[in-house]
């Protein structure tokens, strides 16, 4: 059998009134879309369809926020650094990234002398892969997903160390000492942050009691759980911001391209459209850790809702789910990037410290009172 | 690469840091080997931008010479002319009015900061921090705006002449620089909110680069540098010149001897020399800007030697002189030099990433080291 | 005690870091502190200082008159060779022979504007123009002849 | 110790020198053959203890090159210029490197710069100059190089 790519699942009511509330869902129009070419052309051809479909909207997200993310930074950092930012392509310079995105597509792509061809050209590809394949279990908005996977915690953290090879592969192909020793710095340092990474997303996971996306979501309908679980979830989301800033090589843990030591790290030798691809990985794993961030300790798509504030809470129903979930996402791109503008970057020995002495620690410790937490239901 | 990997037993990896790198500042080349992340041996190549300025000089007369060495340590341009100045008045026993050393001396010191101002930013960027440069740049603009008002240029002035000033001072120069006090008063604590105080800026500077106080001397290492490891070395207060020895001012010293204390040194002199300004400003004397001279100046025969204090370190100017219009011989003991050559010891045993907090401490200008 | 210190390092760590943000995020907020100049757009409105050294030029009054007697004081006194004076005889109403420039050459290629020129003028003859955007297609377009064609030294200057 | 004072007991220690006259400081000449000693008596003795070089340069005479050294003292604050004639043709002197350490880079540039070969050195190579360059010494009065040089 086929798995559907767009699924609708039943909703759990746990609130009745609310679930009428919610006026605009994505369910209606997946599911008339699905009813009318399984009509048309059956069920076999349908599902293809369906992940056709599916593939243009990944890639056009994609491209997408590559364009919105790269001049969003630049904004950030240019207001940041009293500067003005780019204004001279487009409406405020809002085209700029398009500019830019032209420039590299025309570039020429070099291939070093000496560097393993094969690898060379393959590692920004898997990069992209790799963040192609993490959109897919991402509730976008409400009852819009691609793959609502059962195990969709484990999926990501497990598709997203597979990042670490593009690195290493990049760093070892170019033939370039630079590039060897910021993949070297890389691999060490993804490797090690993925297990505080993993352990802050735990604590969602047993407060919840699930590793779907959708029920952690769903179990945060009365309330997000950075404000249900009191302060270890609070200290899970900081341990997981850090951890993701570091998973994704962004200041200040950018230690893999840290250009005043190694000038790219390991994309120093890659030009034109191969180093746009790895510009454009980073820029969708940053919107996806945030993504996923959103989605596990601020409630995904659902709204802000304040106990009995029965009008307050009716007011933000009315806004869409996708706005409630690209608000929260694009807040923690903000936070990362501010992160980026104004902390200097860590020494490799100072990173591998900061997770093993402290961060390692810290979210153990935090993972066990949790768990006391989840089972004396002492959250909210 | 690979070969080359497989070859040396260690695993030594042969690193060219330059000469074009970001953390190099210029087109300093350094050989770097690396045991890992571990730095076994630091080798610089210099050369890149050597402009032959000692040769040069000798073909140039006395009031010529002074503007090629603007372009020695170009953040210093007024402080390594007025090193030449100095060196040619002593030489020919010109009495400087009263008026010319007090412009001289405001001179220098807004040189001074200006020039920590932009090592400021340079040091965080090094670290990874890219805001603080633009916010150092400030500041470091609006005394580049004074300079051009009175000198004519922002960078390469020119403005000391043997014997006084080029030009007398722009009567807007006391209202600006008072601006530029109350600004950089209401500015400085950024500094330490944004840089000094974070957590890992402290962790990648302390205890990086530890050079001892006998090695200080011994390498010759001068100016904020050698201060950060409590090696008394101001040649303001040691070898008093112009009206330094009349001034309230302190020499700042730090005795931990790592990155951190030189950068704590560094951002201290900039509070005194914005003391030394407020006490100049408003009791610059009137008279004369420059002592009436000879068309063309001749040093009589003999050896003449002056130091100076610049941003960076002692500046020592020697000219031989054989009684001509041009000197014989003109050495300039450029502090970066000397400063230079004790990187390789600093830096041992550390790792890649401390050579660039050394480095950056160190405040080298490439064109100085090379001259 | 062990753990106090562990936690102590913490939570000095993270206050350190969240007065750096504060400040980032101040600065993020407040678009009036933008030093930014946009600068071919403010071109009409750019004043550079009156000593702002741009390059040496020979002013001319409205009779196509300078003051420049040819006494190279100025070739002398520049160290690169920037300027050279090509002078002529003229012949004046009395019939002698008077020393007058032909022309000044100027290289503005190789000019470091230490306005040393300026100093040593004793008929202040040349001066130093405000302009800074030198850049042209051909190198030998920044050679330049300083006095007007036609021109002649003011009545009066020795 | 006043310039005086320096002067009678340098005189003292080293009864070969020859005086200059009419300088800042204290200047004396010796011989390349005795500089060794000589620098290691600056620098350990105990009234002495020239602990820091702050200029170590060589100046072309066109018949012999001259080596100055600028010597401090970092704890009595008391300068002596110390002069060395060499031949011209083959001139060489021991290094001081070994006890003040920064003579390394200025001995390394006198090298290339002037030709001046120091016995002893730990890593006597060009610093400045490119590798491979051949040819004259390019601080020499009598350099020549009718590309790059131009005379005004």
């Amino acid at each position: 059998m086929y798995e559907r790519i767009i699924t609708v699942l039943p909703v759990k009511k746990i609130k009745e009134k609310k679930q009428n509330i919610t006026v605009w869902s994505f369910a209606d129009i997946s599911k008339t879309i699905d009813q009318w070419l399984n009509d048309w052309v059956g069920a076999t051809w349908a599902t293809v369809f369906e992940m056709v479909i599916a593939g243009v909207c990944v890639i056009g997200l994609f491209a997408l926020l590559g364009l919105v993310l790269v001049i969003m930074e630049r904004k950030v950092a240019a207001w940041i650094q009293i500067r003005l930012g780019p204004n001279r392509v487009g409406p405020k310079g809002m085209l700029q990234s398009l500019a830019d995105t032209v420039k590299l597509l025309v570039k020429e792509g070099m291939t070093p002398d000496g560097a393993d061809k094969f690898l060379f050209n393959l590692a920004p590809f898997i990069a992209m892969i790799v963040a192609m394949l993490l959109m897919a279990p991402i509730a976008f908005a409400k009852d819009f997903q691609m793959w609502d996977l059962n195990v969709g915690v484990l999926y990501i953290s497990a598709v997203s160390s597979i990042s670490v090879i593009s690195i290493l592969m990049a760093g070892w192909a170019s033939n370039n000492k630079y590039s060897l020793l910021g993949a070297m710095r890389s691999g060490a340092q993804i490797v090690s942050y993925e297990l505080s990474a993993g352990l802050s997303v735990l604590a969602i996971v047993v407060l919840t009691g699930s590793l779907s996306l959708t029920d952690i979501i769903q179990s945060q309908q009365n309330g997000w759980w950075i404000f249900k679980g009191h302060i270890p979830v609070i200290i899970a989301f900081i341990t997981f911001i850090i951890a993701v800033t570091a998973e994704t090589n962004r200041a200040p843990f950018d230690l893999a391209e840290a250009e005043s030591e190694l000038t790219a790290g390991f994309h120093t030798e890659y030009s034109g459209m191969k180093f746009a691809l790895f510009f454009l990985a980073e820029y969708v794993n940053v919107f996806i850790v945030c993504a996923i961030g959103a989605t596990l300790f601020l409630g995904g798509w659902m709204p802000f809702h304040i106990g009995s504030w029965e009008g307050f809470n009716h007011v933000m129903d009315y806004i869409p789910s996708s706005i409630w979930f690209f608000g929260k996402t694009f807040f923690l791109i903000f936070l990362i990037m501010w992160f980026r503008w104004t902390f200097p970057r860590l020494r490799i020995d100072q990173l591998l410290n900061l997770e093993w002495k402290y961060l390692l620690p810290i979210s153990m410790i935090n993972l066990l009172l949790v768990t006391v937490m989840a089972i004396m239901g002492w959250h909210f | 690469m690979f070969e080359e990997v497989a070859k040396t037993a260690e695993g030594d990896l042969v690193i060219n840091v330059g000469p074009q790198h970001p953390a190099t500042h210029g087109v300093l080349h350094l050989l770097i080997t690396l045991n890992g992340e571990t730095i076994k041996k630091v080798e610089p190549h210099l050369g890149y931008i050597h402009r032959s300025i000692e040769k040069m000089c000798e073909s140039l007369t006395y009031r010529q010479f002074i503007y090629v060495t603007s372009r020695m340590d170009y953040l210093s341009a007024h402080i390594n002319n007025h090193a030449c100045a100095l060196c040619v008045e002593k030489g020919m026993q010109i009495e400087v009015p009263d008026r010319a050393k007090v412009i001289r001396v405001l001179m220098d010191e807004l040189t001074r900061i200006a020039s920590h101002e932009l090592w400021w930013g340079a040091m965080a960027m090094d670290l990874g921090a890219f805001t603080p440069f633009f916010h150092a740049f400030r500041e470091r603009e609006t005394i580049n705006d004074i300079m051009e008002e009175t000198c004519g240029a922002r960078l390469t002035m020119n403005y000391m002449v043997p014997g006084g000033v080029m030009q007398d001072l722009h009567p807007d120069f006391q209202r600006r620089v008072k601006e530029f006090l109350v600004l950089y008063k209401r500015k400085i604590h950024e500094y330490d909110e944004m840089v000094t105080g974070n957590i890992i800026f402290q962790n990648r500077m302390k205890g990086v680069g530890y050079i001892s106080p006998e090695d200080v001397i011994s390498y010759g290492v001068t100016g904020p540098a050698a201060r950060g490891s409590g090696v008394s070395s101001d040649i303001r207060k040691l070898y008093p010149y112009e009206i330094y020895d009349k001034l309230q001012f302190d020499e700042v010293l730090e005795t931990a001897g790592d990155s951190f204390a030189r950068y704590l040194v560094r951002l201290r002199e900039m509070d005194q020399s914005i003391r030394i300004v407020e006490q100049l400003i408003d009791n610059i004397p009137e008279g004369d800007f420059q002592a009436k001279t000879k068309a063309v100046l001749k040093l009589p025969k003999g050896e003449f030697y002056t130091r100076v204090e610049t941003a960076r370190g002692e500046l020592g100017v020697y000219i031989v002189s054989e009684g001509g219009t041009t000197p014989y011989r003109i050495k300039f003991r450029s502090p970066g030099f000397s400063n230079l050559s004790a990187l390789d010891h600093m830096v041992r045993g550390g790792k890649l990433g401390d050579l660039v907090a050394s480095m950056g401490t160190l405040d080298l200008v490439i064109p100085d080291i090379d001259r | 005690m062990f753990i106090t210190d562990y936690i102590k390092d913490v939570f000095g760590a993270m206050k350190s870091l969240g007065t750096g943000l504060k400040r980032t995020l101040y600065y993020f907020t407040h678009h009036k502190e933008i030093i930014t100049q946009q600068y071919p757009d403010n071109r009409a409105t750019l004043v550079l200082p009156d000593r702002f050294k741009g390059e040496v030029v020979m002013p001319h009054d409205e009779k196509n008159e300078h003051r420049c007697t040819g006494c190279t004081a100025c070739e002398l006194a520049c160290p690169n060779g920037t300027i050279k004076v090509v002078t002529k005889f003229d012949i004046t109403p009395e019939g002698k022979k008077k020393k007058a420039i032909d022309k000044l050459v100027y290289h503005l290629e190789l000019c470091t504007m230490c306005n040393l020129c300026i100093v040593a003028c004793p008929s202040d003859a040349i001066k130093m123009a405000q302009t800074f955007e030198h850049s042209v297609f051909d190198r030998s377009q920044l050679t330049k002849v300083l006095n007007k064609p036609g021109s002649k030294i003011m009545e009066g200057v020795e | 110790m006043t310039n005086e004072e320096l002067k009678i007991q340098l005189t003292a220690l080293f009864p070969t020198a020859t005086w200059e006259e009419g300088t800042e400081w204290p200047t004396f000449q010796i011989t390349p053959a005795e500089w060794s000693t000589v620098a290691n008596e600056l620098r350990t003795n105990d009234a002495l203890k020239f602990d820091y070089l702050f200029c170590e340069t060589c100046v072309d005479w066109k018949t012999h090159l001259t080596m100055v050294y600028h010597l401090s003292s970092t704890n009595f604050r008391h300068n002596i210029v110390v002069k060395a004639k060499l031949d011209r043709t083959k001139p060489e002197i021991a290094t001081v490197a070994g006890i003040w350490r920064t003579a390394e880079f200025f001995e390394r540039e006198v090298y290339e710069m002037y030709g001046v070969n120091f016995l002893g050195h730990p890593d006597l190579r060009l610093l400045i100059l490119p590798d491979g360059w051949e040819g004259k010494n390019p601080m020499r009065k009598d350099f020549e190089d009718p590309i790059n040089m131009i005379k005004l």
